[in-house]
């Protein structure tokens, strides 16, 4: 059964990897990635990480990739025109990640794998459990992040402020009223 | 509101006790409403009454003997703003009496579907013959259905006078 | 769509005659009108809408806003020349089934105003199904102009307005 | 290879660095083949996603919490990373269209 | 008080207090009535006298401002007679505001043209037609009432011109 | 029964069977949660509200179902195609998995669930938040500005209110110390001669009236519509959609109207739990209620404008949820 | 960029940026929008939410009753002018009949004043009722337009009882008014007298402190006293900028001098001080109809002039002169002297005039109508300007601009 689910999840997974590298329209590149999310996810449960795996999906799928989307619904459908500006770049990539990926292969190849003992599923992964290592052991790490994500928001404030010199000097040109009867009259407080 | 206008103009920030308040008071009275009967009208079967001068689908009338009212005279298709009335006069001839005046009305019509319901022929009739009635129930599907001709406007014969009518007919 | 196709394909049958009550019936006792509120007209048929008469009794009160979930446009009200283009425009935007009444003498044929403003007769540039007089007519007409739409409706079954 | 006992099956370890190799590696081929800057964002998220994946698979594997919790605080990371890269995108796309990473070579806007 | 050169003639009409004044000096009168304390516009129009029987308009068209003192509470008329083709009067919208729309319509209507209006384009009609239906030679238009047989049929046309 | 759910076979012809059931039962609940609203927001104006299809109008959403089942099905020009048909899919999906975590206590000490997780309240967290994208795809694949207004303002409200949600709730899970739905729902307490499950409003009232608002906001129900608000975006992201998908829509607000107020139920209300009588009416009822409360509030308010929308998510809600937090935490503190 | 969407709207991309950095986004309002009151079309120029620029496009609703009134004779213009602003067909009827009653030169009874300013009065509450009413809905207060047009139909039911319709009544004329009111319009009159007080105060529970309905209409639309005074505006607009302008009392007609009422006025300048007025001229009209139906006085309803009125039925049947006078009035009607008059009533929206010019023929050379929304609609640039689109609704709501006045 499990072996099933693994399988369907990881070729939904590979699928939608699949799709955020070759469509063109960014909005289906997001949507495949929220797929390969939601695939993981499931494998996440299967390994026992129920935490992770509603973290996953609120965090991941539910808020960051809600922003992606939002930007691009924000920015319109942008799609990409020009081919790379190497030649031949796609076959290129293609060969230096299979380089990349036999390198961890033979990497690899020497590493005793330890066999896990009976791993009580009852407690592993749960929110108990996440919670005393975060609490505890790993307290100072945690702080850390939520310090860095303190730091993430500011910044995104900052960029996406809106430009206070420009507003503040009174609308720009263009921007005055049409001729018509509010534009005959002095500008008021409002 | 209408006894400390001074005081209700300044806008005033409220607290947020007051705000609370203002929203419990408002689900209180939706709610006190919710409880108490409705006030629609069952359309269509219950229907209530209209009034005397209500102003619904034109009639023509007959005087109790059975004649018809209308003369003929074509104040209310002069009167009419949206000309919507047809009338076509002809002279009454001892054999065929259809009113007591000298005159009667070949054809009445009404274009109901342009008609406005002002009343203004009812004022204007002199014998009372074109009135509006109570019904308002008149919706067709089509246009031609709304050209109400004289048979369709006419009041049905009083009682005793199709009696007598229906009787002649049979022998 | 598909239905009237697949209807037609299989011809006159117990299935189709069966089915076509039931989506007459259905179609018939939910018909979500457009309000295309003009003039004087709207006022009486926002009326219809409210507690004193309560259309939704029909179940047609979800008056949505956009015209691709309604299925009935109900014009209410003077059509201007102006006017005209746009009411059809959105009468196209409608998806098919759709009705049309219209109310009032000022959309049925022009009324009193009998002059250069007015298109005389909505019915001119949309197929009308039900037309209600009086100026306005009272909301009852309009429940009973609703009532005599949804008879027709129930007999049209699969395929309305051939 | 050493296998996980998942209700009742059996399941080798390696799959699962497997799949995350391979979502890995599609990851790096859109990073570098793709021009759009967005995509080129949701790229390296993919990436994230396939490190993560390795995380919590040894975290079972040697039943240490740890693994779980490095996965979330690279969730966390992921997420800030987001939000400024979109951030600095909107900013971008704001002043000109740029359809194609190389536009975005100059520093100045 | 307004300077009298400006004023033509004075009247009351049923009531109602009314000056003439000449075309060109509509501007300059109108100013010198809102100095007056006349500073509400009720209402601008135009009247097409053609085929008048009277006879005493000296003009086609009769363009009329009712301005209101909303501190003595009066009311004055005033009333400039113009012809030509098109008719042409200085636009008021400077002094008074509402004047904007009121006389996009009048030249919707009638086809007067306000000198200096910052926006003279139609406002009731569509933007392609053709006419201006508050002429008196302009036709009512409409239709023929329908009914089941073909008689008399209302007539809505003004007596010919 | 407990029998045949540990054998590996008969725990999945449960499941099978259970999901049919709950498919049945859900999307009926769904239609006369319609109808309930409509009758009672016609009897909050005083007026019968359906009545005619069908006795006291029941049949007027099969009518209606039928008459959009069989509506003819637009798609507009130049658009993706594929995302406009998914988007209602996504919703009415999202809308369904979150009731695979809901227990619902029948009789006695019988109880229905389908999985029953230990993480159940996130799981309806994690599903409820996909919601997010039927909205925004909706919106974006319509090819109208206001359907992309409307999606636009729907994501980022319901990204904002679910912080103000999931913290509203987390006094409860600490008092229970659990996440697991049926721990929260039998909650028990031993107070003086009481032993016995109580709602456990008596002990975060504040932590309700948030969920409460913060749910309203999520379901996108008056007094925060703005998404679909008809009288500035004509309908929001539903403007061009119609027949099935326009039901699909539908289906999923109500849905997840019933769900918050299931879980509102199950979370603050003791779940089935009521003196005598038995769970499965009680459940009902209390669900009902709720639901009331929601059509209640939709007849009474008039609607926020989208800044003082996010202004009281941000400002007002989040930090009164997270005081909520701390304070229970002192006193749950103090007292043990 | 032109696209053409639903419900008639197009959208055009300028390609100016706004002060946000985004594009001004050009979207099309209506001319069929659940809230613009009908066919009142805006060209919005949008940045972000907010407003940057705003067109009222108008004649959506352009009826031609102007000329259609120049085709009509003089009694049978009070049919059209019902029409034009058709939340208050009385005051179109009663300005109409002040500007001919002007040039006749006549002078109507008592009686008929009096039952002319209940007509008046009652139609100024339904009018301020579906003002309330749509302007819930438009805020989202849908149970409002409930409440509220639950006692509109009580009103309209005394139309019916009094003159013979609901909406249109035609009941004011020239020389007088239709009929006299029935004992049981004045029973209906009274228990309304009673109930409304009640009524207004449960609108007021559900909108007045409501700090959500506070926040989206306090500080929304300002529009400063000197502004509305230099913009025409007249009615609610201008006394919810602290003017305390009201025909009734500063150029009184039909008797109302003779009433004790009260000029409602606001200083917020704003949304909610106009909806404070029109909730506490609504009070006062309850006042008015009290103080009219309690000094009802007796007498006849029409003047006495058979060249203008028809004689009464009974007289028909009994002299030959009032048969003539009768057809004579209905084929050719009456004529009025030559000359023209200017007569203003204030209806619930302002200042509702009659300009009308006769050349001495039974049918009027010019009726001009002076409508209070056509003005009032023009500040509205100015005051929706830089607000977000859901308060421009709210605006919108507020001017309470009826388009077929608008337009006629």
């Amino acid at each position: 059964m499990a072996i099933a689910v693994f399988f369907i999840a990881a070729a939904v997974a590979i699928l939608g990897g699949v799709g955020v590298v070759s469509f063109h329209q960014p909005i289906r590149s997001v949507l495949s990635l929220v797929l390969v999310m939601l695939a993981l996810s499931v494998i996440f449960l299967l390994l026992g990480a129920q935490f992770v795996f509603a973290v996953q999906i609120i965090v991941y799928a539910g808020a960051v990739m809600v922003l992606f989307l939002f930007v691009i619904a924000l920015l319109g459908p942008a799609r990409e025109l020009g081919r790379g500006r190497l030649r031949y770049q796609g076959w290129a990539s293609a060969v230096f990640v299979l380089v990349l990926l036999g390198l961890m292969w033979t990497m690899l190849q020497g590493v005793q794998y330890r066999q896990p003992d009976k791993t009580d599923l009852n407690f592993f992964g749960t929110v108990q459990s996440i919670a005393v290592g975060l609490f505890t052991t790993y307290l100072y790490p945690f702080e850390l992040t939520s310090i860095l994500l303190l730091v993430a928001a500011i910044g995104a404030i900052y960029l996406s402020r809106k430009r206070i010199d420009e507003s503040e000097g009174g609308p720009a040109e263009g921007l005055r009223p049409s001729a018509g009867v509010g534009g005959n009259l002095p500008p008021h407080q409002t | 509101m209408a006894d400390d206008k001074k005081d209700e103009d300044k806008p005033r920030q409220p607290s947020v006790a007051q705000d609370v308040g203002a929203l419990l008071t408002g689900l209180k009275t939706t709610l006190s409403e919710t409880f108490r009967p409705v006030v629609t009208t069952m359309y269509p079967e219950d229907k209530t009454p209209r009034s005397e001068r209500y102003r619904g689908r034109h009639y023509l009338r007959r005087y109790e003997n059975g004649l018809e009212r209308c003369i003929g005279c074509e104040l209310c298709a002069a009167a009419c703003p949206v000309g919507c009335i047809l009338v076509i006069a002809a002279e009454n001839t001892d054999e065929n009496r259809v009113s007591p005046g000298e005159r009667y009305a070949k054809t009445y019509e009404i274009n109901m579907l342009r008609c406005i319901f002002c009343g203004y022929c009812e004022e204007a009739c002199p014998v009372q013959a074109i009135v509006l009635g109570p019904e308002y129930e008149l919706s067709d599907t089509s246009r031609e259905k709304f050209i109400y001709t004289k048979e369709k406007l006419l009041e049905p014969l009083p009682p005793d006078v199709q009696a007598r009518l229906d009787s002649k007919d049979k022998t | 769509m598909g239905v009237e196709a697949l209807a037609e394909s299989l011809g006159q049958n117990i299935l189709t005659t069966t089915l076509g009550k039931l989506i007459g019936w259905g179609r018939g006792n939910s018909v979500w009108p457009l309000q295309f509120g003009l003039a004087c007209c709207a006022i009486e048929m926002i009326h219809t809408a409210t507690a004193s008469v309560d259309i939704a009794r029909f179940g047609s009160e979800a008056m949505r806003a956009s015209p691709r979930q309604a299925d009935m446009m109900i014009v209410s009200g003077r059509v201007s020349q102006k006017m005209a283009p746009i009411l059809r425009t959105i009468y196209d935007q409608m998806p098919e089934p759709k009705w049309v009444i219209s109310m009032g003498a000022c959309a049925s044929t022009g009324g009193v105003f009998n002059n250069y403003a007015l298109l005389q007769g909505v019915d001119k540039i949309v197929p009308v199904d039900v037309y209600v007089p009086g100026c306005p007519p009272r909301p009852e007409d309009l429940l009973n102009a609703l009532m005599i739409l949804q008879e027709r409706i129930k007999a049209q079954g699969i395929t309305p307005r051939q | 290879m050493s296998t996980l006992n998942i209700g009742g099956s059996q399941l080798d370890a390696s799959w699962f660095l497997l799949l995350s190799a391979v979502l890995f590696g599609l990851g790096a081929i859109g990073v570098l083949v793709r021009r759009n800057p967005l995509v080129i964002l949701i790229s390296i998220e993919l990436m994230l996603n396939a490190a993560n994946l390795t995380l919590v698979a040894f975290a079972r594997q040697l039943e240490n919490i740890e693994g779980q919790l490095f996965a979330l605080m690279s969730m966390t990371v992921a997420a800030a990373e987001a939000v400024v890269g979109l951030a600095i995108l909107v900013d971008i796309f704001r002043v000109r269209d740029a359809e194609d990473i190389d536009d975005l070579s100059e520093l100045r806007g | 008080m307004i300077s009298d050169n400006l004023i033509l003639e004075r009247g009351v009409s049923a009531g109602d207090a009314w000056i003439a004044v000449a075309p060109e000096n509509v501007h300059m009168a109108l100013g010198a009535l809102k100095e007056e304390g006349y500073r509400l516009l009720v209402f601008l129009t135009c009247v097409d006298h053609l085929a008048d029987s009277s006879g005493q308009f000296p003009a086609r068209f009769e363009v009329v401002y009712e301005l209101r003192n909303m501190e003595t509470r009066e009311l004055i008329r005033v009333r400039a007679f113009i012809d030509g083709d098109p008719p042409r009067i200085d636009s008021v919208h400077d002094l008074f505001p509402p004047a904007n729309w009121d006389e996009r319509e009048t030249f919707d209507m009638f086809g007067v043209v306000f000198a200096g209006h910052p926006d003279l384009t139609r406002i009731l009609m569509p933007d392609d037609w053709v006419g201006h239906p508050l002429r008196r030679d302009f036709p009512v238009g409409g239709e023929v009432v329908e009914f089941s047989e073909e008689h008399e049929t209302w007539q809505t046309a003004p007596e010919k011109a | 029964m407990t029998q045949i759910y540990n054998d590996p076979i008969g725990h999945w012809v449960v499941v099978v069977v259970a999901m049919a059931l709950l498919l049945f039962v859900v999307l009926t609940a769904t239609a006369y949660t319609v109808w309930f609203e409509r009758v009672a927001l016609g009897r909050i104006q005083r007026r019968p509200g359906p009545n005619r299809v069908g006795p006291y109008g029941l049949l007027q959403l099969a009518a209606d179902g039928v008459k959009l089942a069989f509506k003819e099905s637009f798609i507009p020009e130049k658009t993706d195609r594929i995302i406009y048909v998914l988007a209602p899919t996504i919703g009415v999906a999202a809308a369904f998995l979150a009731w695979t975590v809901i227990p619902i206590g029948l009789w006695g000490d019988l109880q229905y669930w389908i999985a029953d997780v230990n993480v159940g309240i996130l799981i309806i967290f994690a599903v409820s938040s996909l919601n997010v994208y039927a909205i925004v795809l909706g919106g974006y694949a319509s090819n109208n500005k206001y359907s992309l207004l409307g999606g636009l303002r729907s994501a980022a409200q319901l990204v904002s209110y679910e912080m103000a949600l999931g913290l509203a709730l987390v006094p409860t899970f600490m008092i229970v110390g659990s996440l697991r739905l049926r721990d929260i729902a039998g909650f028990t307490v031993s107070w003086g001669p009481y032993h016995g499950p109580i709602p456990l409003i008596l002990l975060t009232p504040l932590g309700f009236i948030i969920y409460l608002i913060s749910a309203t906001a999520e379901t996108n129900r008056t007094p925060f519509d703005l998404p679909e608000a008809e009288q500035e975006l004509i309908g929001g992201f539903l403007t061009e959609y119609s027949g099935l998908k326009f039901t699909m829509y539908y289906l999923a607000e109500y849905l997840n109207v019933i769900t918050v107020s299931t879980l509102a139920v199950l979370l603050f209300f003791g779940g089935w739990y009521l003196w005598i009588v038995p769970p499965v009416i009680a459940f009902l009822l209390k669900v009902v209620l709720v639901v009331f409360l929601y059509i209640w509030l939709r007849g009474t308010f008039p609607r926020l404008r989208y800044d003082m929308l996010m202004r009281l998510g941000w400002k007002f809600l989040l930090p009164l949820a997270i005081a909520n937090v701390v304070v229970t935490a002192i006193i749950l503190v103090a007292v043990t | 960029m032109t696209t053409e969407i639903g419900q008639g709207i197009t959208v055009t991309k300028t390609g100016e940026q706004g002060a946000f950095g985004g594009e001004l986004l050009t979207i099309n309002f209506g001319p069929h929008h659940p809230s613009t009151h009908g066919v009142l079309r805006l060209i919005v120029d949008l940045d972000g939410e907010q407003v940057r620029r705003l067109k009222p496009v108008i004649g959506y609703l352009h009826t031609g009753i102007e000329k259609q009134a120049e085709a009509l004779r003089w009694q049978q213009v009070v049919v059209v002018t019902d029409r034009h602003d058709y939340l208050s067909p009385p005051f179109n009827n009663l300005s109409y009949a002040l500007a001919v009653e002007k040039l006749l030169g006549v002078e109507v009874p008592p009686r008929a004043n009096a039952l002319r300013v209940i007509m008046c009065e009652l139609t100024r509450i339904s009018s301020h009722l579906v003002w309330l009413g749509t302007s819930g809905i438009e805020l989202g207060a849908s149970t409002m337009l409930m409440y509220c047009f639950r006692e509109r139909d009580t009103i309209l039911d005394m139309n019916e009882e009094i003159s013979g319709f609901r909406m249109h009544t035609s009941y004011i004329r020239p020389g007088g008014v239709m009929a006299d009111a029935t004992p049981r319009f004045l029973e209906l009159l009274d228990r309304f007298c009673n109930q409304m007080p009640g009524n207004i105060d449960e609108y007021e529970a559900l909108l007045t402190m409501n700090p959500i309905f506070r926040s989206r209409t306090i500080g929304i639309g300002r529009l400063p006293a000197e502004d509305a005074k230099v913009l025409g505006a007249t009615g609610p607009m201008l006394r919810g900028s602290g003017v305390p302008w009201d025909l009734r009392k500063s150029m009184p007609y039909s008797g109302y001098e003779s009433y004790d009422f009260e000029v409602a006025t606001s200083d917020l300048c704003d949304c909610y001080g106009r909806y404070l007025v029109r909730i506490k001229e609504m009070r006062e009209s309850v006042k008015i109809l009290r103080q009219a139906l309690d000094g009802l006085p007796d007498g006849p309803v029409n003047i006495d002039d058979r060249k203008v009125l028809p004689p009464p039925r009974e007289e028909l049947e009994t002299s030959m002169e009032a048969v003539i006078h009768h057809f004579k009035l209905f084929t050719e009607g009456y004529t009025v002297p030559a000359g023209d008059a200017y007569a203003a009533v204030e209806s619930g929206r302002g200042e509702n005039g009659c300009y009308v010019v006769s050349d001495g023929t039974h049918k009027p050379r010019r009726v001009k109508f002076r409508s209070a929304s056509f003005v009032n609609l023009q500040p509205l640039e100015r005051m929706a300007m830089n607000h977000m689109v859901a308060d421009m609704v709210a605006i919108i709501g507020t001017a309470d601009a009826v388009l077929g006045d608008v337009d006629r």
